[in-house]
């Protein structure tokens, strides 16, 4: 039974926290692969779009660690903060892509179905780690640091192309970011909760 | 005439995909006058109390959380309230996490194959995962536990699979008519029901290898 | 005489621990001249050219990245280019990101331990991670997946373990010789090669539940 002793200490442990924290980051990402895999090869062929897509994210001007050592020196609290401000950098965006999607010449169902459940775990994630850092050092939402996107009328736009390679670099700038989340995620989960000895 | 409510008692919780999820309470006398009961929750660290946000969806004496109000993140407080013209009762307090009322509904399409191998014939099982859970990358991760028995014999003999969704049998016996069943659950939940039985007749002819 | 030499074409890059990676170009014709070749690349947010920091470590063709050279989430967009004394030709771009190239080396000490127990006895299948894959601090995840058959049998069952690195095998047939190998895979990345194979002798005697 949980809370045995009544609600005093009643509490998700910070164990479990970072578990579903990290299942979830691991099931988004999965999902982002997933998506952008599916429009790559079903819109994007021969297209040359990865090489308009380098410098093209709208959270590339938030700092992240960007390989181990890096990521191992930075403060845990950093790197909480890091991950959220990743988070709150997608709110919009994702949102937009869900009604946007629709509109796409016979996007399948699976492709709308993942915008759908990206948007709808995203913000629960987003959720759990605002109860994460608010465990971790209490008192302190995280600074509300994140890249505002101003991408809408991009995918909106009438060329084809153009607004094919604006969906193209919004779902290969989210496959990126999802999974610097859960890489962060599962770092933090190590060193937080099994001394780094996972 | 007639009493103040006895003491409602919440029962139990279940999610069945760890997206929403669904109480049960069980009432207490109602005193011989009309009682209706209300169920108010708080979440960890909260003050507010909420109150059911539906009372119908689950069936009687029930209350039904959809995803917005279902959350992973943190410990339910909920408590029942018996009301009548004489007085009121409340339950003692139950806490839910939602992530450990996980019982998934039950595999389906359960399939039986015979494998004719020159070496070791044997029966491959295969089934699906329950309709609606998540489970391709781990939300859900469900473990599978097989069953199964010689059609006029009583005892089931239990298996415990793990993560996949196909299981080889060895060892059966030529001839004889098998009953299977399979169940699942999330890595920290309840057991799920038993699928529907499937049946199969193993050959009788083929060669036991010895 | 000779030629100018033909266009080579970058062919693949792979990273056994997302620390390091490699990539392999494929020579065109040399046109009969000696011909040397340079690989320029450059990275996500930097304007300025490199060059390969080491055409040694991985062979013949190729291009060593280590650890310092190494970012991940960054793309790295790269071009090798041929020269002879009549001439140069230089391959397409090619764009590599090291977070989607994770290929690892296989799991190793796979160790096959028969635990016989009254009531059920079986395999219990046990391995490490591969050496250079930093699977402790968390920045790699590794999932894993089994494969045995009967050293007689051609077709190999495969078992998807998911994160753990041991398993337990029930039913197997007594007396009979098996052979199992295991691999693993990072997140989305490539599943590395089998591990080297591991063989078990079922015992004959034991007890055998009908």
């Amino acid at each position: 039974p949980i809370c045995p002793n009544g609600s005093n200490s009643c509490q998700v442990s910070l164990g479990d926290l970072f578990d579903r924290a990290v299942r979830l980051s691991h099931y988004i990402h999965s999902l982002s692969s997933e998506m952008f895999n599916e429009f790559d090869e079903r819109y994007a062929q021969g297209r040359g779009f990865i090489a308009k897509a380098i410098n093209s994210c709208h959270t590339s001007s938030l700092t992240t660690p960007e390989d181990k050592e890096q990521a191992q020196q930075i403060h845990h609290e950093d790197l909480l903060n890091v991950v959220l401000s990743v988070l709150r950098s997608w709110n919009d965006p994702l949102l937009h892509l869900v009604s946007e999607v629709q509109r796409i010449k016979e996007a399948p169902d699976t492709i709308l179905w993942k915008a759908m459940e990206i948007e709808e775990q995203n913000k629960r994630l987003l959720e759990g780690m605002e109860k994460i850092v608010g465990r971790v050092h209490p008192g302190d939402l995280g600074n509300e640091v994140y890249s505002t996107w101003s991408g809408l009328p991009s995918l909106q736009l009438a060329d084809e192309d153009s607004r094919l390679f604006a969906f193209y670099n919004l779902l290969h700038c989210f496959r990126r970011d999802s999974h610097k989340i859960d890489n962060y995620l599962k770092l933090l989960k190590c060193r937080l909760i099994h001394d780094s000895n996972c | 005439n007639g009493q103040p409510p006895g003491k409602p008692e919440m029962i139990r919780c279940r999610s069945p995909e760890k997206e929403t999820f669904t109480c049960w309470w069980k009432p207490g006398s109602d005193g011989g006058l009309p009682t209706n009961y209300t169920l108010l929750y708080t979440k960890e660290r909260e003050e507010s109390y909420h109150e059911c946000p539906d009372y119908v969806t689950g069936g009687p004496n029930s209350c039904y959380f959809d995803q917005k109000h279902t959350s992973v993140w943190t410990i339910y407080n909920m408590t029942v309230k018996a009301t009548n013209a004489l007085g009121s009762n409340i339950s003692t307090p139950y806490y839910v996490d939602v992530a450990y009322i996980v019982e998934p509904n039950p595999p389906v399409n359960l399939t039986l194959e015979w494998v004719g191998q020159a070496y070791a014939s044997y029966l491959l099982l295969k089934w699906v995962p329950p309709p609606r859970a998540d489970v391709r990358s781990g939300w859900l991760t469900l473990e599978y536990e097989l069953r199964i028995r010689p059609k006029e014999e009583p005892e089931w003999d239990n298996i415990f699979v793990g993560l996949g969704t196909k299981y080889q049998l060895f060892r059966l016996n030529p001839g004889i008519k098998y009953v299977a069943q399979v169940r699942c659950r999330s890595d920290r939940g309840e057991w799920s029901q038993w699928s529907s039985e499937s049946h199969f007749q193993v050959p009788k002819e083929f060669k036991l290898k010895d």
